[in-house]
């Protein structure tokens, strides 16, 4: 398997923790969600997410065992603070 | 039904106006401002960001919704994002329908679900000059603390 | 707090301003329009007339009631009386508050309760050129039987 | 006892029944709610009201033992239907 390099987007204070609103993390095909948030919480910067973040797949919610697909946009979802 | 993000002052006037019919005996319309004290600090300002192409996708899942559950014919959403003063309108929501019980419960519904599932963020300034992400979940944003159980999604809605 | 019987166009955005505050982050409105359609009979215009002294003496109680169960701070209600056309507005209610919970059910409760309590009538024309007083405790006004028990009070609310 | 002369208001459909704006009745002293109610049914026109309309004395909700004073603002309110 190859890995692929997918762009993850991150938002208002994770953007801010992380000094960034996109990181790329390397991921085997077929990864699912709760795979990204593993390789996710090996980075360096990502001690200040919490360990189980909302993540978005194609600007939907999507549980753990969501498999992800090339071309997939990627969010980390903070908690929301809308209205 | 209509829900967008938009960059500018929103115009409540305007909107009622959008959800006007002569088949509605009775508009609802909500407005969220900036408020000058949170949590027993006093706010100078709010900048709000939020996932734009996201927020409105759920936006509109939560105005689809509200046609169900109520029947609404006519609902639109706008929130806002950037820097925004005291006492500026950084949501309105407007329902109308010929009945006032609909377009009250489908506006209550509306703001509800947007507090807990529309990806916007807001960091409050401060009058010491601080400013701070605002986690409506409990502990401060970046706490340390998880502010969601693992693969929950807000609200607890089924939107799979 | 202000309750006003008026003979002129309401104008919304202005019942929002005057009830707009820094202290607040919530601001709920309810509009209530001259409808096309009631009870299957097709609507042309609808006439309003009122007791007006007593009208506003009683929108002033419940607004001081909504005071006192909800806390809201700031309220504002006007109806208007005269001809009105299809989408005018004949009741407009603001309410506001630091949070969304009481300014809602506050503008909840002042419909509900103006609906029920507050002396003001209307009579609806219909495309066929008759005119009737709509009487929504049920039977047609002046159908015979008593729209209310000997006694009795509108809305059932202890106001002696 | 003298009979006083009241004033009662009548409004939207009442006032249309009884093609009147304003009706006099001839009261004794110490009447109430009910006794002013029966003295309206014996006119000759109120067939047109419910038997037991509503009563506002100085623009309040008035029940049917309530006592009626000199200058009393009196008036028959049919159902009503704002908003």
């Amino acid at each position: 398997m190859v890995p692929v390099v997918t762009r993850v987007l991150l938002f208002a204070s994770y953007a801010d923790a992380l000094g960034t609103s996109a990181i790329d993390v390397a991921l085997p095909e077929r990864a699912t969600v709760a795979d990204l948030l593993a390789e996710v919480r090996a980075l360096a910067a990502a001690h200040a997410l919490p360990p189980a973040p909302l993540v978005a797949v194609n600007q939907e919610y999507a549980a753990l065992d969501v498999v992800l697909r090339e071309g997939d946009e990627i969010a980390i979802i903070p908690p929301v603070a809308g209205g | 039904m209509r829900a967008t993000i938009v960059e500018r002052p929103i115009d409540a006037a305007a909107l009622l106006a959008e959800v006007a019919s002569p088949a509605h005996g009775a508009t609802a319309l909500f407005v969220g401002t900036v408020r000058d004290v949170n949590d027993g600090r006093a706010v100078t300002g709010i900048e709000y960001s939020a996932y734009a192409a996201m927020a409105e996708k759920e936006m509109r899942s939560i105005l689809e919704e509200a046609a169900v559950r109520f029947g609404v014919t006519a609902a639109v959403v706008e929130h806002r994002v950037g820097a925004l003063a005291l006492g500026e309108a950084s949501v309105v929501i407007a329902t109308a329908h010929a009945h006032r019980g609909p377009a009250l419960d489908a506006n209550r519904y509306l703001i509800e679900q947007l507090k807990q599932r529309v990806p916007v963020w807001k960091r409050e300034l401060y009058t010491d000059g601080t400013r701070e992400w605002v986690d409506p979940s409990g502990a401060r944003a970046m706490a340390g603390a998880p502010a969601s159980a693992p693969g929950a999604r807000p609200g607890g809605a089924s939107h799979a």
